[in-house]
């Protein structure tokens, strides 16, 4: 088998050098009654060709994004990712890394991360940001335990912007771990200001693609002394609009997919999760910085790791133990590539294409655009059953959106509405098969 | 020539892109961002340039053995990875219709069932992120069990016995638990006496690691679950070690009531320097209903996913741990490496697993000291530093000395409840040759400790990228990122 | 541009450092009527985007070999190479390293290059081996000349049994050096050789997939003091035959892509070359050598030199400066994979399929499969043109291998012949789809 | 650690590969392969990490400078290895029916058109696998022109500048021709009247360099063409250093016959530490009908390619090359890295390569010596060892020097028209901040030299993986593959 060295003679020399006779031996603690006698009923090993014949007739019943016009958005974007990064991360010295817990050996894992801390902070407009978390789901939602440590206080006002898988995170983890949590509209939220209330959190771009200017809010809940946590879904926003941390944000989490990351069905993600100096160590998850060695020289390491589990057990800021190394990689060569300059453009050519994909869809009889300020995504309102227009869409070889009904499966309210999504893989021929297609299924 | 950080040697308007932007209009709300962002850029050949050289002051499986007790870290297949980035994987979108993806659901669906086949246990959340995140799922699964029975007032406490892994504690902690801890035995053990002792109407539940931290298998576990299912309380089960018995032995046939299975290191999905991981969790058939969405379901063409409580009729399932289904690129690379090694593959790599952490036992045991005296371990093997005793050479010096001999230190450390505990965790990946060169290097150095040769250790590693690294500074005067020059001035 | 690293301040640093005004007056040596004052008629720079949509476009409009029952062969073979040899082969370190000249900083290549000559001297039962060549034809037109060093006699006796484009190749070099080629029938060869024979080239398996008894041929060619020089245009041959080193070959030639390297429409392909010991000072090409550095530890360096062009100039044995690195690099991995068993069992199950493959074949009415004795390749005999009955197969989805007009449009005796090959990719699937669409064709 | 051979570690019973083998019956005519090969065998894991060991002990584009004069390495973008790797690229048969191959004839088609377009020229070869045989093919061109003519017979001399490549006499030699060396002039460049001089009604070609190898541009050419042409011999060029004057200068505005392009070295496709290589050529409409085949022509239905001398009427093509059409992965990447930088991106790119030259040169003119004073040059500098003189320190030893400063070495001791050459090309893809620091080193090294800090030269290198290894012991007892224990015994 191509992945086991030993040969038979190998495990008969290792078996008499330790002093037992058979492989079963060694597994003599195990109950006898718990040792399974025969192979579990599974196939046995396969050759590589098998492998990959398997594999790929999986694969190929699904519809790649990159295959068909594709509009879906809601927390993942089809954005391009250049082949210098799925090169580089590829890196033997990368990817099959351990966790950088010996320093020494791992300063290119830990240089990286300090970079990246680095971007993360500029992009958000924030002091300072984590090593990264699993995705920006659950980023928020460690960002509201995080508020509840610092305020002291146990309720979280989530605003009916946000992602409604963010705010179930949230909510399960409020559940469990018992605290509170209520949902309201984004104008109400100053009424559900109170002394119990930790933090706030919204989402700009929202999950419908409403940009929202939050100074004010940002004020207000400042006065009430809680915490503004904004929540970001497209991080690639952040070259175009006012960041987060201008706005008077405490702690921005975001999901970094967009940049560097494949959609990969939902995951693997990266979550981003930057915040204040002043909170710095009730932040969670992992943290890069900066010292000398002995020889003074200029190297990395993970710090702060007090507030960690494997330190603090049960007193830890959150039991987490895992970054998301290889896609915060990922997230960091694509920014080097682009810089500055390479972001805007990035940034700019969304926000161009989706405006151009709006006026394109409001020409569409009985279609209406519902969002006037976005960046790369916006919602319509179609005359019928929003989820059905989007079956008969793919059936026509478009992925035209995410209904809203998969999102709120709950509110009749919102049944006729879709939300689209454009990126800088939206060709001109593309806007022109989705209004073609959109034509015929409303006729 | 020592690597600068991209903010020194990039340029705000160099960029390793070309990007098109069409013409047209703006529509953001007055929201453009106006400050400079102070991101630097550098070009696509500086940009390659950079990043190999700092991987080159890595270490990684692919250039030695990593021998980490706990952290399983094996070769990785590069099928894998093959198979990870075909576009009907890699390329899909998770809010695309289900019609459109049901080669994903399919995916999905085979893994749940070799997962389940593998444990013999009742249903699988996929979700979780990590392993900390599978042990919050499995937790909050046992607590949503408790509720529904309305016992949850009552039960506030999870037993951990001390050689537990961190995360355990602050897991329970996070779910509001008191955490109880539990004593091992002298060989190293939970004994079911000690469990007796202590559970009681206000247990929710233990957490227990099988094979356990210190490389032992748990002999009681079947008589401690029973003790607690007796009790009302459930077994948590770490799976970290699933490596040692996969296809050995079931965790179902042990009272395991739920458990994490860590598929970047039992099933092979790379480490990639700290995640991402993926930490899909197993339930006995009392936890099961309460496991969370989404969820593979069968259907009536086929599975689908089960994203809401009205998809899954007569369940209760407690919520969502994630936005979108998990983590699919490693459920790709995870089913690759099961499918690679089949049934008799997984098998023998269990065995080949613990032949190898005897192996290193066996060759080493005649220097190094053993807490709990020379006995079979399963899949790693413990040492403490009692042979080391008025050397001068501690435990954290023999690690970084073995850094100077070219290989990654073993665990220190950890687990607590062996003095200056050396963990070593060879896996199935090794050759004998492999084997033989670190035995050969621990011994040299257990010699040279033991002959006096102090300075080789206090001041190793000498031949790394760096020497030893002044984290007590790091962590009291913390510097996470980098400032401007005038600004990092300003600031001081 | 995203390649170019220079900024304009970049730039006018540099100029201002050089002492000139602007960079045209660096170019002040070219004669003021050859310098374009325009730019060429050609596309400005792309997008990574349209790259590689333009790529995709032509990409897509071909006939991948993996995605249709597939049977072309002749001197090329669809086999499967496991996604470690690709992933390796990557390595910056590999890919985007210079000849190894340096040899203190280049062992990475030249260890394996040592590894490589052994591996490719114990395949072909030979003493020695280079560092490879382009191609198996340029390695047989090399071995000629060769020949004709160490015999200084100027005539090559050549089979026509050896690939047409291997015989194209050496005459087309024996032509412009001055020396003699004739090709003959395998049964004519004793006839032809005369005290101006150098060599006689024969292939086994040859290019109707015939494999061949060497030994009585080469006591004949010897006697005559020429050399016996073999060509092995499937190495994988090697894995289940008596090597041509048994039979008394002197140079034996091969095309190594069929380990480790895809089809690549035909190059880069990987020229394999192994004499005997006393011929090594007459060999062309790079080869590796093993030596010690001034610590006494075994290193390697690139050796006999002194054949070379770089130092030799008119003198040199061949004009070659460049071996096919990478792809000897993705031949010795695939082989150091597979090992001796491995190879033994890849070797087999080709010959297995291809038997199958020629059972099933023969019993399509009209078929006559001509080859008795063959290792994954044989010739067909079909009624009518064969070359019209390989273009309607591929209309029906199927590659059925080659037609002998496609390599001998001048013989129409060979009109109706089809030279057809199986591999370890063929799956009994792909058999019965041959047999069906043959059957239809012909019907 | 150090990497063994693989011989040293495997097995001939391991594998890293599982293969099923079909039941059925042989038909090897009696000549089945009964000797033991004595192939070893790895491991996947094994064998992933030998070969990614070996990688680290070299020096490569991605982790360094190659400052290699004549030797253009620049860096190889990962978009064009991507593009390689498409199936419809890399997973096509040279012989599957023309008509299931569309897309990739107009690949070489477009190839050929960028090629012509660049160079003014009037036919295209793209069958050379490598600059030498492309060498051999462009003088097989013009060979085949005076066999066309019936001069063959009396013209017998290529005329070569002792400044060239080696390769160029070996190839003239191949041919058959007579190597007549001409002299280049004080400044470095062939003047006009050394070559009237010696031509004649016997002289079949001249093969000139340009840029030359002292990286200057040859001011006379097309006076040296006018020269040749009207003594009815024709010009051949050597197309090395393209780089410098792709989309600033044609070669068919310069008189040039024929001329091959390094598409490894101009077009960016990777040297992959000696090959393979791609060096189409490209010929003047006096020898173009003469080109070899195979080659892409007009069709009825798009383009075709022509692979008999029956398929281009009127044409007198003068063989085949290679088998096949050439290195179609080469193509690719070079069309993907011409696209890439468009006609303005490689005017940019000459531009910054000659730039980068000159800002070394300009750096270093006030330590290091020019053989032919400090002039301008293209995209290469030359010194000579005329500055080290009574250090005691060679152009080798400065060269090894360079590698324990990070670096790798400069070409030396070519072109032998200066004494101790150092040929330096930077290429444009190094970055100021890179250059900067090459030519920090190099001044600092030239200062330790002239310093007599000789010891730092003559032990050097002593931080690469080897010291400097002994080359006349591997050429005198050449060892060329490693032996079984006892038959090495036996041997000695």
């Amino acid at each position: 088998m191509r992945l086991l060295p030993h040969t038979d003679a190998d495990r008969a020399a290792m078996l008499a050098a330790i002093g037992v006779r058979e492989i079963d031996d060694l597994f003599a603690d195990v109950p006898e009654a718990a040792r399974l006698k025969e192979l579990p009923d599974l196939p046995r090993h396969a050759s590589e060709i098998e492998l990959e014949r398997a594999m790929q007739r999986m694969a190929d019943k699904n519809v790649a994004a990159s295959s068909v016009p594709f509009f879906v958005g809601c927390g993942a974007y089809n954005h391009h990712v250049p082949a210098t990064v799925d090169h580089l991360i590829q890196r033997s010295e990368f990817m099959t890394a351990y966790t950088p817990y010996q320093p020494e050996v791992a300063q290119g894992t830990l240089q990286y991360l300090f970079e990246f801390q680095t971007q993360v902070a500029m992009l958000t407009g924030m002091d300072v940001a984590n090593a990264s978390m699993y995705d920006g789901s659950t980023a928020a939602s460690e960002a509201v335990l995080m508020a509840q440590r610092v305020t002291k206080r146990p309720k979280a006002v989530i605003s009916t912007g946000l992602h409604p898988h963010y705010r179930a995170v949230i909510e399960t983890f409020g559940h469990f771990s018992e605290h509170e949590s209520v949902a309201v509209e984004d104008d109400e939220i100053a009424e559900a200001l109170d002394d119990k209330t930790a933090c706030v959190i919204v989402q700009t771009p929202d999950v419908f693609g409403r940009v929202h200017d939050l100074r004010k809010l940002a004020d207000k809940v400042h006065e009430a002394g809680a915490l503004l946590i904004v929540a970001v879904t497209e991080v690639l926003s952040l070259g175009a609009l006012t960041p987060p941390g201008e706005m008077g944000a405490d702690i921005v989490v975001a999901e970094g997919q967009s940049i560097g990351n494949g959609l990969n069905f939902g995951g693997p993600y990266l979550g981003l999760f930057a915040t204040r100096q002043k909170y710095v160590r009730q932040m969670p998850g992992r943290l890069a910085g900066e010292t000398t060695d002995e020889d003074g020289k200029r190297g990395f390491v993970l710090t702060l790791a007090t507030r960690e589990q494997h330190i603090r057990r049960d007193r830890a800021t959150s039991n987490i133990c895992t970054n998301s190394g290889l896609c915060a990689l990922a997230f960091t060569i694509h920014l080097t590539l682009m810089g500055e300059s390479g972001l805007r453009d990035l940034a700019l050519a969304n926000h161009r294409t989706a405006v151009a994909l709006a006026d394109d869809l409001a020409q569409v009889s009985g279609v209406k655009v519902l969002t006037d300020q976005f960046f790369n995504e916006f919602t319509i309102q179609v005359p019928g059953d929003g989820a059905q227009v989007i079956d008969k869409l793919a059936d026509k070889g478009v992925l035209g959106g995410v209904p809203a009904a998969r999102l709120w499966p709950d509110r009749p309210d919102l049944a006729d509405r879709i939300i689209v999504a454009a990126t800088e893989t939206t060709t001109p021929e593309d806007r022109a098969a989705y209004v073609a297609a959109l034509k015929e299924v409303l006729a | 020539i020592e690597e600068p950080l991209i903010f020194e040697t990039g340029a705000p308007d160099r960029s390793g892109v070309d990007i098109t932007v069409p013409e047209g209009e703006n529509r953001l709300g007055g929201l453009e961002r106006r400050s400079e962002i102070g991101l630097p850029g550098l070009s696509e050949p500086e940009t390659v340039r950079h990043y190999v050289r700092l991987s080159r002051n890595n270490y990684a499986i692919d250039t030695g053995i990593f021998p980490l007790g706990s952290c399983t870290m094996k070769h990785n297949p590069r099928a894998n990875e093959k198979s990870a980035r075909l576009p009907g994987f890699a390329d899909i979108h998770p809010l695309q219709p289900q019609n459109t993806v049901p080669g994903a659901i399919e995916l999905m669906e085979t893994l749940s069932h070799w997962l389940l086949t593998l444990t013999g246990m009742e249903a699988v959340a996929l979700s979780p992120k990590a392993g900390a995140h599978g042990e919050l799922c499995g937790m909050m699964g046992i607590k949503a069990a408790h509720e529904a029975s309305g016992e949850n007032a009552q039960r506030r406490i999870v037993i951990v016995p001390d050689s537990a892994h961190g995360t355990n504690p602050a897991t329970a902690a996070l779910l509001g638990y008191e955490v109880r801890p539990v004593e091992v035995r002298e060989d190293g053990t939970v004994s079911p006496d000690a469990v007796r002792a202590i559970v009681g109407p206000d247990t929710a539940a233990m957490m227990l690691t099988n094979p356990n931290t210190c490389g032992l298998f748990e002999p009681d576990i079947i008589e401690i679950a029973e003790i607690l299912h007796e009790a009302g309380a459930y077994l948590y089960c770490d799976g970290a070690n699933f490596n040692a018995i996969a296809a050995k032995v079931r965790p179902g046939d042990l009272g395991i009531d739920a458990m994490h299975l860590n598929l970047h290191k039992t099933f092979s999905t790379p480490h990639g320097g700290g995640g991402p991981g993926s930490g899909p969790v197993i339930f006995s058939k009392a936890i099961a209903p309460f496991a969370p969405l989404p969820r593979v379901v069968a259907g009536q063409d086929g599975a689908a996913l089960a994203e809401f409580a009205d998809d899954v009729p007569g369940e209760q399932p407690f919520g969502r741990l994630t936005a979108f289904h998990g983590q699919m690129g490693m459920f790709v690379r995870a089913m690759a490496y099961m499918m690679a090694q089949g049934a008799d593959g997984m098998r023998q790599a269990s065995e080949d697993a613990v032949l190898n952490a005897n192996y290193i036992r066996a060759r080493l045991r005649d220097v190094f000291s053993q807490p709990y005296g020379d006995r079979i371990c399963m899949h790693e093997v413990l040492f403490d530093d009692h042979f080391l005793k008025d050397t001068g050479v501690t435990t954290l010096d023999l690690a970084k000395a073995l850094i100077d001999e070219g290989f990654h230190p073993m665990t220190v450390y950890f687990p607590l409840v062996a003095h200056g505990a050396m963990l070593v965790e060879p896996t199935e990946s090794e050759s004998k040759h492999s084997l033989d060169q670190f035995i050969d290097a621990m011994r040299a150095l257990a010699k040279a400790a033991l002959a006096g040769e102090t300075e080789r250790f206090t001041e190793a590693p000498r031949f790394a990228p760096r020497r030893r690294l002044d984290e007590v500074k790091a962590a009291r005067h913390p510097v996470l990122r980098w400032e401007p020059p005038q600004q990092a001035k300003a600031a001081e």
